[in-house]
């Protein structure tokens, strides 16, 4: 039996002016366990929590009932003050008579009423409440960025600074990602590879970085500050620590025919290759379905020209095994398949391509060495003609529901930049609706209009109709003009939609982070916590959680890398100790538990247990209470009642409805 | 192969062309059509209003006969296939329409869009396979550049009718191929040539076949080729670039060698 | 039923299985129960009829754990149950060599009695080969007859349909049984006023003793230990003390098999007092369709479960009084 | 009710279209083969209908140019699918009395011998009860 | 003494959860937004904690109304605790209301921690519902009524 203490708060007159705080206390004692009652001024004061103190030692109470203001506002306060007399703080319990009685009711006997019965509730619940402690776990004080492009490389950048370490893992063979394959950037028309090299350079050679390129994550288990992660090293057949990055392998290679990623397939690679010129590592890999050598055992011609003998055929896959104390996805995007929207003649043309395509067009290192030209004749265009939200805002499955957000931009930029290098070349851009929010950017989407003279016309385009003589007819709607239009180009460029990497799906799997029907990553809050996934310890950089250009990508890497090296600067984690937990004998391992949990903090164990005398092996739901936030989803999922919330059990609350309805 | 078949009303006066070459070339490729009892006209346009019953009800008579069967409902015209097509995604996937369709058709069993509807040319492409029937071909049509022209029919709604891509089709290119002929690809083959707005607005229709006409032309397209009656006469009444217009059926009889025998039996109608 | 014998004994033969889990004669000509089977002379009691309404699957639980193989008959509707058991980890597959068993129908004696049969002796036309309309009844009073299909299970009326879900191999014929509507009884009971619905319901869960068979035979009740037998909600039975207790009990036992039933109906079949006890779980089965879109549980394994999956746009808890 | 919001009601039921989907980016008016000869573009039926005019769309020219060639309702990104819409009207017309756009008396002359059965049909069914 | 005909005071159960309910009945007392005094709140982490049992144990002990609150889908803190909330009220409503307990007896309410308007607007027209639908003798074990 316990006994507890009652403690009836005055606040002033904010509570006694309508309740009677003394019958409070009155009836308090004749509650079952109770062994003190009394009534004071201000109980969150010092003198108050004396009060407290005092009455835990002196009567030896097991357990308190504090009426007062909301437990939002003082439950700490009061968990502390009992702490400090030596009770456990979860022994604390409080009856909310200001907020949800006093400040509401205007008749006093009512009101009395009221506070009695909440009280009542309480201290049935106190009667049940047993001392929790808050666990601990150690924090491995090591950061994992899955993705090399410029929200990994950031992200990396920041916790290194920090002073911890940081393992990129890339999947292709260079760190760089979507943002070296831009030609310039929007709003103030920099080179992209003038801004991003130096980051690429200083990433490689942070004492606190390792980069693990032409690597993906294999495998994830542990939690929060305790993660074990399995890399998978693909075999690059390339020692990366003899070769000099000199290039003679790729320039000898006899197999020229693979098509270049790093170009989107608009012109072809040597089977060796590094994908671009500044890419890093410097080292090349060999593509083993491209390779005469691994096709038909005949060539070597690589291996015989390495000077340095770096060359390795022989070369496996390597599996390293690390621990994390954060893990931040940073896995980007690609645009979509246009496959269902031939209505753009896409796969008719060689001519109509899509804005990433038009970015390799336009640079110096791209397939037409930076001149704008047609890919099906090599001539040089004099119409142009752009068209906005191919894929975006769809309601049906052919495209995405949501606004890729950066199109706007990219096609004012593009627009602006050929409009300036060549003038005489016509550019008209059919669009929805201009987006630009965006420091500086309505003034450069006019700065398009105005100073380059674009030819913005509102209406979406129905069909891009290749004709006899090579050129394209475009028929699109003028809404402004009430009008069809049927106009000529050599050109056309769609802003294509982006969407996740999609291989973040089976990442999110290893991770169990939440992801949405889109494969975007879910935020923990899509207000306050927009950079942490539900999942403790998982945090998100990045277009993975939703599209944004590359400042917003920026921004929010810093904002993952600082997360996380809270994370990390920590010793120890202390844990939330109203958690779940399963009662082996109870549990049936049925999963429903699992499947409603959004943390992952549920996973199953084959266990020996001894059910009154039956002994024998059981898989029974575990709850981790590092991951464990105590929503409580899963105790109702479990028929059998073995899943449980400490701090909120069923028998308490049964206990607060009985009291209540008594 | 045993097939129920739908010929439609056109096939029996106007376009017998289609059907007599249709039935030659089944029978030469063991494909059996038995042609469907008391069928009756499918009215040439699907009713679009979601409230529309009894203008549907000669669709359901035709699907319910061919399940009753137990086999696949086969159509050959464009119109016929996309009505019969839509109302049967309507007798599976929307309650109301099957409910009160049922109603009114007093049938043993209700009828829930069982049958599965199969254009001829959905035949040749997944049953018989157009390689198997390039090897059936005796008289190659080798050289001849022919345009497929599919118009709207067949092809939109793209999601319902499930045939082929609606803005990038191969299917008749495919088969085109298949007989030896060098298929030709231009950009309008798929823009509508006016349909029934022919009736009342001639120049409109005119104009629409003259477009695609000269498109085909452009690409190097001499012979046109189609599955739809309605097709086959604005694109004839196009005044501009004329190029000739035939059933894909006279291709395909054409490329067995069974187009000889019933030549005049087909003239004669 | 004699070529699942046969087939019974070759598979404890070659040792594929170490016993068999099926039907055994009972003292009277109406009920077989569940047996197991460890020796090819014990199958002489082995029986496979009309009256073979149980479910075997949930017996698997059981024999998962023993050493070997066993044989267990299910017929269509059982492997729902089974898959069911298998997605929620409570069998294991490694452990079962499935008879899919044909099925043209189970009987239900209450059904024959209520046709004022009585005192039955014996019956002929129940066996799974027959293919007898009709069942013949020897009764101390002399020959009764009655239609297969009106000595049904009312489950057989709105049967799933007769394709084993899971299975090693399917013996023996089945027959179409289908001919009512599903949900027909529970939408009259929605159509009802509060009160009528009421009085219905007291009428019938009044006559509930508590005997907990519903509760032992149902395939998803499966738990070590039930809520209503722990102290985990302060709900452990007690005697019946009031009407609202067995209200409770049905509608919170429906509550945790929602989504989970697959609607085999043995609640009602084996309740002693005849209590309708499906059309609680059959009301969560056509919200739930009806809601969240249709959801056959134990028809896969890998589908969600509705109460452990949701979308955005769900209906809210308000649709229930707007539904009217 | 005031008559516009009955009839754009019907309409919306008849047709099964939400035109609150539309997010005005006239695609349809881009696709439309007819577009020229119609007074009420394709993107506008969906405006007349959220405004509730609906006896503008029932005295439109465009009822009658609207060739069904469901391009519109093929590339429609917001699955508004304006030719339901226009089909929708188009019925409202012929379902009263005396409405049809083909009379009967008018047809002789519109023949000729080439013109095939299902011209007839389809010019029937889109155009009379 | 002669029993006198007591005046009808409901027994009301609301569920709040503790991140936007709760704080929304705590943000309608700071600004004095009253409803009545039969409404007693219990403080649950999530909609997702409330319990089928919590409820029909309500009824049984006597309550005439039970209500739960949570944050609005798509804000809860856990993510997704209040759609699992959501489908299982639902259901579990569609029963009471199929074995004949009045729909009005129970209600779900999605109030953020700023509707303290919105919160004290909900209860008053949920004790008014109750007021005219009486005392719960569906529901209930007799002996806990007085």
């Amino acid at each position: 039996m316990q006994r507890i203490g009652v403690f009836v708060c005055h606040c002033g007159s904010n509570i006694a002016a309508t309740v009677d705080v003394s019958k409070v206390a009155e009836m308090a004692l004749m509650e079952p366990g109770v062994a003190h009652a009394e009534d004071y001024q201000y109980m969150c004061s010092e003198a108050g929590q004396a009060k407290i103190a005092a009455a835990i030692q002196e009567k030896g109470l097991t357990g308190i009932v504090v009426c007062s203001c909301s437990p939002r506002m003082h439950e700490a306060t009061f968990r502390k003050a009992a702490e400090r007399a030596g009770l456990n703080p979860y022994m604390v319990e409080i009856a909310n008579i200001r907020e949800h009685c006093s400040w509401i009711h205007k008749d006093m006997e009512e009101a009395t009423k009221k506070a009695v019965i909440l009280m009542r509730a309480a201290v049935a619940k106190v009667n049940l409440n047993t001392p929790l402690q808050a666990g601990e776990s150690r924090v491995t004080k090591r950061a994992l960025v899955i993705g090399g492009g410029i929200a990994g490389i950031q992200t990396a950048l920041d916790i290194a600074d920090a002073g911890y370490e940081v393992d990129i893992v890339e999947k292709t063979p260079s760190i760089g990602g979507r943002m070296s394959q831009l030609d310039k950037t929007f709003p103030t028309l920099d080179c992209s590879a003038c801004i991003l090299t130096p980051k690429m350079v200083e990433a490689s050679a942070h004492e606190k970085i390792t980069i693990y390129t032409y690597s993906e994550v294999e495998k994830v288990s542990g939690f929060v500050g305790d993660f074990t992660v399995d890399i998978r090293r693909k075999a690059r057949s390339v020692d990366m620590n003899k070769c000099t990055g000199c290039g003679v392998c790729q320039e000898k290679c006899p197999s020229k025919k693979a098509p270049s990623e790093f170009n989107r397939g608009l012109n072809t690679r040597s089977a060796i290759y590094t994908p671009f010129a500044q890419a890093i590592p410097n080292v090349p890999v060999i593509d083993r379905e491209a390779c005469i050598k691994f096709r038909t055992g005949k060539c070597g011609v690589c291996s015989k020209v390495c000077q340095a003998g770096a060359i390795d055929y022989e070369q496996k896959d390597e599996i390293i095994t690390e621990k994390y104390g954060a893990i931040v996805v940073a896995t980007g995007f690609d645009t979509i398949k246009l496959d269902r929207y031939d209505e753009y003649a896409y796969s008719q043309s060689k001519d109509v391509i899509t804005s990433l395509e038009l970015e390799r067009v336009m640079n110096a290192a791209g397939p037409t060495h930076g001149h704008l030209e047609r890919l099906s004749d090599g001539k040089a265009p004099k119409e142009i003609v752009f068209i906005q939200c191919v894929g975006s805002r769809c309601a049906d499955d052919r495209g995405k529901p949501y606004c890729s957000k950066i199109c706007c931009m990219y096609t004012a930029k593009h627009a602006m930049l050929i409009r300036d290098k060549y003038p005489d070349v016509n550019v008209t851009v059919f669009y929805i609706d201009v987006r630009t929010p965006g420091k500086n950017f309505d003034e450069f989407y006019r700065r398009a209009v105005e100073q380059y003279g674009v030819n913005y016309i509102k209406g979406q385009v129905g069909k891009v109709i290749p004709k006899p003589d090579g050129k394209l007819l475009v028929q699109g709607s003028d809404l402004l003009d009430n009008r069809q239009i049927l106009k000529e180009a050599d050109m056309v460029v769609l802003a294509t939609a982006i969407e996740p990497n999609p291989d973040v799906r089976k990442i999110a799997t290893m991770l169990t982070a939440s992801i949405d029907t889109n494969n975007f990553l879910t935020e923990a809050h899509a207000k306050l916590r927009p950079v942490e996934s539900p999942t403790a310890g998982i945090f998100l950089s990045g277009v993975c959680q939703g599209p944004k250009d590359i400042p917003e990508t920026v921004a929010q890497a810093g904002a993952a890398a600082v997360k996380a090296i809270g994370l990390l600067a920590k010793d120890k984690l202390m844990t939330n100790p109203c958690t779940a937990h399963s009662d082996e004998l109870l549990c049936n391992g049925c999963s429903s538990c699992e499947n409603v949990c959004p943390y992952g903090a549920i996973t199953y164990e084959d266990k020996e247990v001894n059910d009154h005398g039956i002994r024998e092996t059981r898989r029974i739901a575990v709850v981790n209470n590092a991951l464990c936030q105590g929503c409580g989803a899963c105790t109702v999922a479990c028929p059998s009642g073995a899943m449980d919330l400490q701090g909120f059990s069923n028998r308490q609350i049964i206990a607060e409805v009985d009291a209540i309805c008594r | 192969m045993k097939y129920s078949y739908y010929p439609g009303c056109t096939l029996r006066t106007k376009a017998k062309a289609l059907d007599a070459y249709a039935r030659a070339s089944a029978a030469a490729l063991g494909i059996e059509l038995v042609e469907i009892e008391d069928w009756q006209c499918c009215g040439g346009v699907y009713p679009l209003g979601s409230d529309e019953i009894a203008t549907k009800l000669s669709s359901v008579r035709a699907l319910n006969e061919a399940k009753v069967k137990g086999q696949s409902l086969v159509t050959m015209c464009s119109a016929c296939h996309h009505v019969i097509k839509r109302v049967n995604d309507d007798m599976k996937n929307v309650e109301d329409i099957r409910v009160r369709a049922n109603n009114y058709m007093e049938l043993d069993e209700p009828y829930a869009g069982e049958t599965e509807v199969l254009h001829f040319l959905e035949i040749l492409r997944d049953r018989v396979g157009f390689d198997e029937l390039k090897k059936k071909v005796t008289n190659p049509l080798t050289g001849k550049k022919i345009g497929a022209y599919y118009g709207c029919l067949l092809l939109r709604p793209g999601r319902l009718l499930n045939f082929d891509d609606p803005e990038n089709p191969k299917i008749m290119e495919d088969f085109i191929r298949a007989i030896g002929a060098e298929p030709v690809i231009y950009p309008y083959r798929n823009e509508c040539c006016g349909g029934y707005i022919s009736l009342k607005e001639k120049e409109m229709s005119k104009n629409m076949c003259e477009k695609i006409m000269e498109s085909a032309e452009g690409f190097g397209v001499e012979m046109l080729t189609t599955a739809c009656p309605l097709c086959l006469y604005n694109l004839n009444k196009s005044t501009g670039v004329k190029l000739p217009v035939v059933y894909f059926t006279e291709l395909l009889a054409e490329a067995l060698g069974v187009k000889e025998e019933i030549k005049e039996e087909v003239q004669a109608l | 039923m004699q070529e699942l014998i046969n087939r019974a004994k070759e598979l404890l033969a070659d040792g594929t299985v170490a016993r068999v889990l099926g039907w055994k004669a009972g003292d009277l000509p109406y009920n077989p129960e569940p047996a197991y089977f460890e020796t090819a002379e014990a199958l002489e009691d082995f029986v496979y009829n009309g009256f073979c309404g149980a479910n075997l699957s949930k017996y698997m639980i059981e024999a998962s754990k023993m050493e070997g193989k066993t044989m267990v008959c299910l017929k269509p509707c059982d492997t729902y149950s089974f898959m069911q058991l298998i997605k929620e980890h409570r069998v294991d597959r490694e452990k079962a060599y499935i008879a899919g068993v044909g099925c043209k129908g189970k009987l239900d004696i209450e059904k024959i009695r209520a046709r004022g049969i009585r005192g039955i002796e014996s019956i002929e036309g129940a066996e799974l080969t027959d293919d007898a309309e009709t069942l013949k009844i020897q009764t101390i009073y002399g020959e009764k007859s009655l239609a297969y299909a009106d000595g049904m299970l009312e489950r057989c009326h709105v049967c799933k349909g007769k394709e084993h879900v899971i299975f090693d191999e399917q013996i023996g014929e089945s027959k179409e049984t289908k001919d009512a509507e599903r949900f027909g009884e529970v939408e009259r009971i929605e159509s009802l006023s509060p009160e009528e619905k009421f009085s219905y319901f007291q009428s019938e869960l009044g006559k509930c003793i508590r005997c907990n068979a519903c509760r032992n035979v149902c395939p998803a009740c499966s738990c070590r230990k039930c809520v209503f037998d722990s102290n985990k909600f302060d709900s452990s039975q007690k005697a019946n003390v009031d009407s609202f207790e067995e209200k409770m009990f049905h509608i919170i036992r429906a509550f945790h098999v929602a989504g989970r039933c697959t609607d085999c109906g043995e609640c009602s079949r084996v309740c002693p007092q005849g209590i309708p006890l499906h059309l609680f779980n059959r009301k969560f089965i056509k919200d739930i369709d009806e809601l969240y879109g249709e959801y056959q549980a134990g028809a896969d394994i890998d589908s969600k479960a509705p109460l452990t999956d949701y979308t955005f746009e769900d209906a809210e808890p308000s649709i229930v009084g707007k539904r009217g | 009710m005031n008559p516009g919001k009955k009839q754009a009601e019907m309409i919306r039921e008849i047709s099964g279209v939400n035109p609150l989907k539309c997010m005005k980016c006239g695609k349809c008016s881009a696709t439309c083969p007819s577009y020229n000869e119609m007074d009420i573009k394709p993107h506008q039926f969906v405006s007349y209908v959220v405004n509730e005019d609906i006896e503008s769309l029932i005295n439109s020219k465009s009822l009658w140019k609207c060739l069904s060639c469901f391009a519109c309702v093929e590339r429609c990104p917001r699955d508004v699918k304006p030719g339901k819409l226009i089909d929708a009207a188009r019925q409202m017309v012929v379902r009263k009395k005396g409405q049809d756009y083909l009379k009967a008396d008018e047809i002789p002359e519109l023949l000729d011998p080439e013109l095939p059965q299902q011209l007839l049909v389809s010019a029937f069914r889109r155009y009379r009860r | 003494m002669p029993l006198e005909k007591k005046e009808f005071k409901p027994k009301i159960v609301a569920f709040c959860c503790n991140w936007c309910s709760y704080a929304g009945a705590d943000l309608a007392g700071s600004s004095r937004l009253t409803y009545p005094a039969d409404v007693k709140i219990i403080r649950v982490p999530c909609s997702c904690r409330v319990n089928p049992m919590f409820i029909l144990r309500a009824f049984e002990k006597g309550a005439d109304g039970v209500i739960m609150c949570g944050c609005h889908p798509g804000d809860c803190h856990y993510s997704t605790g209040n759609y699992y909330a959501r489908r299982r009220m639902t259901l579990l409503f569609s029963m009471l209301d199929y074995i004949g307990v009045e729909s009005g007896r129970t209600r779900v309410e999605w109030v953020s921690a700023a509707e303290g308007v919105k919160f004290s607007e909900t209860m008053n027209s949920f004790v008014e519902k109750i007021y005219s639908l009486g005392e719960n003798v569906r529901l209930g074990d007799l002996r806990c009524k007085n």
